[in-house]
């Protein structure tokens, strides 16, 4: 039995669950691998812990690795789960948003490092809208949604994996207007399994058999939303409703693409360029260096 | 006697009032709280009354109980930690002033950095386990101790401590029987600054990195946006600030001299 | 490591020696203050020395440097023939002011030298029980010292340096704020320990009444900075009685010694 | 005079020791730093070396004064607003036993609630602008005035009263003539304890909601990875905490009457 | 609002009525202590009165009451018809303890009381350097308590009680610290502003010699619980010379009040 320890970015969400069927549905055990799931205290620390080789696997949002890696941190993707992060903008239906262009004079709630609206320019621009003509209002991250609830401001991002259903669930009687960013062309990379250079080279063979039969639970999860979900309710200390974690565990496995050909996770060059182009035209970071220092698909080679 | 009975009873009326005084104006913030919530158009979602607060303490008692002790037991340990390694600066402060003039700027430096910008050196080197929360509980707490305990030692006049060399005492005896005791009133000041940073410090270190405790339910419930369950950690953190103060303030009572009040 | 012999072993008086000691204190405005000049002065074993001198002269630093709690600016003060570094371990002090500390109750505070001896605590308490009961204070022992009186405090420090029997004892004007009646008791109950337990004793007084009547010698000093202008032995047989001071010798030597402080003219005359 | 030019070069020699002491120690621990991050083989990822952050200071200059003055700012406001209601209120509750009991549980309480958790609050009423890190900065020095000043002045002596109330002082003359004065050293360590905390307090406030201030460069750059950046910013806030720290104790010198240390 | 007008309007000594007090104190072991017990005093306008008793009988306790520095517990106090229920502006008070400021200068300590009651300082700079000369401290107005020797912090604690030239002067026991010349020159001293200023002087002392020498009225209290067991008026004439101590009448008067005294049996006796 290898020993694999794994470190999510954040606290427990919908998005975690197939981790959770995996295994306590034996998955992992099954490919010979002893799995710690270990919630996190932000990209930062996981990624830290990654390369100081404390962890072998950090499950964050892709365009946090991305930008961690042009930063010169020796880590790379190693799969993909979330090529297009399912994120939403939502608005009242009294002054509601639903296409790009309703945005216009609207007033943003955004935060530092907030993937949704990070690239709003881009986002705005790519539906021939002009950024100028939208106005943002920065603000700490879990005051964002609050602020939007007590109408502060007009709009504000939010994720179909995670809050949005609990958000819906709370307001039952609001009918909130939800824009698809995915839809209008947004493609920022969410969630990813990266692990460091040195692992890669160390220990292929048991990240792959965890890649593996992480992909066998996402297979199953598709299948059975509601088994993924009663699993990671159970390692919840103070789990949303079972409907809502339903509701997240859907889009979460909904938004997985299962590539032709290849096994899920698997990454297009092009998914990266453009998400480095994206990440450039926000101003994070230079000109991208060759792809491959970015990812690698060799793990999931049959 | 007349005189006593009379004394009696105003000690008693007193005793009472003051008794009363803290839960009188508990209930009052909590009315207006209550009343105010709905009169400002606040969505429960950003303020939940406290009667929502409450009803969801008693329902996820057990819940709230179990972090609650986790919390409180990083608290302590950090704070006693704290207490001793803080009188211990004080000391070596208080005896040399080249350690003073070097020691000072660290400690102060090491105070105001932002400890939640320090999460990934934390994790790196302390884990997720009990350690961050131990430190941060330790490092917010000692500051004050050392602070206040050089005030007070710096407080005994000088002639006290000729009273006890000259019977012979070594620095030893002199500190445990005259600059500690003379130095109690200032060192318990710093002990109730410290307490409550100590069980800030705790709550940090479980942002940090925790998968128990209050501010990690907290941290968990508000990232949910359950508001109810955030609020109810956020009280339950304050009460345990208090009762740790008040559990403080008791001790103090007993190991200080409490000199007639110059008022 | 402290003896812990029995009490009688350590009660022979010690000597001192003063060798030609000046202090200056650095004053805070960064001028020098020259409180003792040139002081020499040498004490036998047990015997019983007064000073006297002006308000100001320098007799409680002379008795600080002797106690070991300040350093001498020249000079050296030797006790038993051994240079005073630090406060010598046989040596009790009373100081000028009571110095009773104010969390510890009449008994507690009798009990620290005790204490920080090292010895046992009810070895001593009949001592101090019996200390307490002759100045007057037989009932005070659980009370704390915010709830005596200004000459209530000064015996019980007192007692405190008593309790310890110190083959030195440095008493810095003892029965100051006494009244003349309690005072009188008091002095006569020293005289008596003395002559039984035969310690060294250097006693500050303003009263010259009060040195002629116990010292074998009273030394007079000069207003700052302080010198000692007269050394005067005092030929009267012991034990003295109170009476005694309407004797002739006894007027003689009071005359004597009031005789050179007008001398010196200590404070400005009509 | 021998003895003078003696003295006088030793309190010279003391006088250069104990300037130097600070930065001597400061450089050993940049030493330190500097050698020990390539041995523990840590990538300058999660800590860069001190080199690597002065030369950013020193590239970033511009960026950075510009937003340490809006930190300074928030600070030292804050905290200005701190020591005056924080004497105040120890006015109050040294004055009224009753007050004391009623107030000490509220201020424990609000010192120990996690302020971030109150963001959402925060931004709704105090908006985004200056008077969010105005109020923590002021919230987070509060407290430990408020204790020092109260410790402060429980410990004159009730002779000192009486001495100023013979004279037909009234209360308020008794403050300023007595109180005040003997209070000062507690007072001072309550508000060198307080000033860092102001700083802290400011950073976090910046943190709730800003677009300037060094917590918003940390956190900025932090999201970006930008570690060497964020080290910058957390060690320009540590220098803000050390430079406010010593002013205080520069005018404590002048204006709290330095006794004889009982060393 | 005081009174800005001139010293001299402010100078004829106030009357003090003492009516049947009664004083107990609560100790901390919460017992009560009878300090005071049923005293009854009245003092003219002017006068002089002196106060002897043993230590702990009450005198201090006394003073505070007529101070208004604590309540009585039955009983009341007047001053010029007045009760007394906080400290009357009149009032001047020289502590058995100095009580000087240790962060203010000689000279900023003697000012205290003129800054209190809102006077103009340079006006009293003048009086307050020559009382400094007149106590043998001309040097000392700007150095600090902690720079001076325990008698010259009485007699700074002396000159800022005589500043205000107060109606009515409380003074314990304040030449207690002072060497036998020193109090002499003040005794006189204090004799003379007395006569000139007109003032009512309640003194606490524990010389006899002290109290006959300058007093219209001595009392002698008796052992706690105080009562006042003689109250003596002392019929010579003045301004006394001290050279008179030895005068028949002077020593008889002695005699008396020592008798007393020694009735009550202050100490256990051999
Ligand atoms: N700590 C000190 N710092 C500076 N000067 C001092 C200090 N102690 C005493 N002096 C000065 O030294 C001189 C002698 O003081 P000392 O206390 O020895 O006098 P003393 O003879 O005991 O007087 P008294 O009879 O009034 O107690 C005085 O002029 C005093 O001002
Ligand atoms: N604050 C107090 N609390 C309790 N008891 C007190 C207090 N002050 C004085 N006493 C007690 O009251 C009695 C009288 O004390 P007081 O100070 O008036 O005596 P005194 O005549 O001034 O004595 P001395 O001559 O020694 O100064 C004493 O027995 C003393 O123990
Ligand atoms: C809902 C939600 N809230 C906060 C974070 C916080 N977070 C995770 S990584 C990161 C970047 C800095 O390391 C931050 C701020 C999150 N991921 N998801
Ligand atoms: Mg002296
Ligand atoms: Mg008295």
């Amino acid at each position: 039995q290898d020993t694999v320890n794994v470190r999510f970015s954040w606290k427990m969400k919908g998005e975690y669950g197939t981790y959770f069927l995996a295994q306590e549905k034996g998955l992992f055990k099954a490919a010979g691998l002893d799995v710690k799931l270990g919630e996190g205290a932000g990209a930062q620390a996981a990624l830290g812990a990654l390369i100081q080789g404390q962890e072998d696997i950090v499950v964050l949002p892709g365009v946090f690795a991305l930008s961690a890696i042009q930063k010169g941190i020796p880590v790379k993707i190693i799969a993909l789960y979330h090529p297009k992060t399912p994120v939403t903008l939502i608005t009242y239906p009294e002054k509601a948003a639903k296409t790009p262009k309703d945005l216009v004079g609207m007033t943003v709630a955004h935060s530092v490092g907030e993937t949704g609206t990070s690239y709003l320019d881009a986002f705005l621009r790519l539906n021939k809208v002009d950024p100028a003509s939208v106005k943002r209002t920065l603000m700490n991250a879990q005051a964002r949604v609050p602020a939007f609830i007590q109408k502060q401001v007009d709009v504000v991002s939010v994720y179909q994996t995670n809050d949005l259903p609990i958000i819906r669930e709370q307001h039952k009687g609001t009918d909130f207007v939800v824009m698809d960013m995915v839809e209008f062309g947004l493609a920022v990379p969410g969630m990813a399994l990266v692990t460091s250079d040195q692992n890669l080279v160390k220990k292929p063979d048991v990240l792959k058999r965890f890649l593996k039969a992480s992909a066998a639970a996402v297979r199953d999860a598709k299948a059975d939303p509601m088994a993924a979900t009663q699993a990671i309710r159970k390692a919840w200390p103070s789990p949303p409703t079972e409907t809502a974690v339903l509701e997240q565990v859907k889009a979460t496995v909904g938004a997985i693409p299962v590539p032709a050909g290849h096994e899920i996770g698997w990454m297009e060059e092009k998914t990266i360029t453009d998400a480095l182009e994206l990440l450039k035209s926000a101003g994070e970071i230079d000109a991208p260096k060759p792809a491959a220092t970015y990812y690698t698909n060799v793990l999931l080679a049959p | 006697m007349d005189v006593r009975q009379q004394r009696r009873k105003r000690n008693l009326v007193r005793a009472i009032t003051e008794t009363a005084a803290a839960p009188v104006l508990a209930l009052l913030i909590l009315a207006v709280w209550q009343v105010g919530v709905p009169l400002a158009g606040l969505s429960d979602f950003i303020l939940p009354t406290p009667w929502q607060i409450l009803r969801r303490i008693a329902v996820d008692h057990q819940l709230i109980a179990t972090h609650a002790s986790v919390t409180l037991f990083e608290t302590l340990a950090g704070f006693a930690i704290a207490a001793v390694t803080g009188v211990g600066t004080a000391l070596m402060i208080f005896y040399s002033r080249l350690f003073e003039r070097a020691i000072y700027p660290l400690l102060v430096a090491l105070q105001t950095i932002p400890k939640v910008a320090l999460a990934p050196l934390l994790v790196l080197y302390l884990g997720y386990g009990f350690a961050p929360k131990l430190f941060l509980a330790f490092l917010l707490a000692f500051f004050p101790i050392v602070i206040a305990t050089v005030v007070g030692l710096n407080g005994l006049d000088k002639a006290m401590v000729n009273l006890t060399r000259s019977m012979g005492a070594n620095e030893w005896q002199t500190f445990f029987k005259v600059r500690l005791p003379s130095a109690l009133p200032s060192l318990f000041g710093g002990l109730k600054v410290g307490i409550s940073l100590a069980v800030i410090g705790a709550v940090i270190g479980e942002y940090v990195a925790a998968e128990k405790g209050l501010g990690y339910l907290q941290l968990q419930a508000s990232s949910q946006f359950d508001t109810t369950l955030s609020f109810a950690s956020m009280i339950v953190i304050a009460a345990l600030g208090v009762v740790t103060f008040w559990s403080l303030e008791a001790m103090e009572k007993r190991a200080v001299f409490q000199r007639e009040a110059a008022r | 490591m402290r003896d812990p012999a029995p009490a009688t072993a350590r009660l022979h008086g010690v000597s001192v020696a003063i060798e030609n000691v000046t202090k200056i204190y650095e004053l805070r405005d960064g001028s020098d203050l020259l409180a003792l000049d040139r002081v020499d002065l040498a004490i036998a074993p047990g015997a019983f020395v007064a000073i006297v001198g002006p308000s100001g002269c320098g007799k409680s630093t002379l008795l600080s440097l002797v106690a070991g709690l300040a350093p001498v600016s020249t000079g050296k003060i030797l006790i038993d023939g051994e240079e005073v570094k630090r406060p010598h371990e046989k040596v009790g002090v009373v100081f000028q002011t009571d110095l009773l500390l104010y969390w510890r109750t009449v008994m507690d505070n009798i009990m620290l030298p005790v204490e920080i001896k090292g010895w046992r605590r009810q070895d001593y308490l009949p001592k101090a029980e019996r200390l307490l009961e002759q100045v007057g204070l037989a009932g005070f022992a659980g009370k704390y010292p915010s709830e005596l009186s200004g000459g209530m405090r000064q015996r019980v420090a007192i007692c405190r340096a008593l309790v310890q029997e110190p083959g030195l004892l440095l008493m810095d004007e003892p029965f100051g704020a006494l009244d003349a009646l309690t005072r009188e008791q008091m002095i006569a109950d020293l005289q008596a320990m003395w002559l039984s337990v035969g310690n060294t004793v250097l006693f500050i007084t303003h009263s010259i009444e009060e040195a002629v009547f116990l010292a074998d010698r009273v030394l007079v000093m000069s207003p700052r900075p302080g010198r000692i202008d007269l050394d005067r032995t005092i030929d009267i047989e012991r034990p003295r009685s109170w009476r005694s001071r309407t004797d002739v010798t006894f007027i003689e030597y009071m005359s004597e010694i009031r005789g050179i402080f007008e001398a010196r003219g200590v404070l400005t005359k009509e």
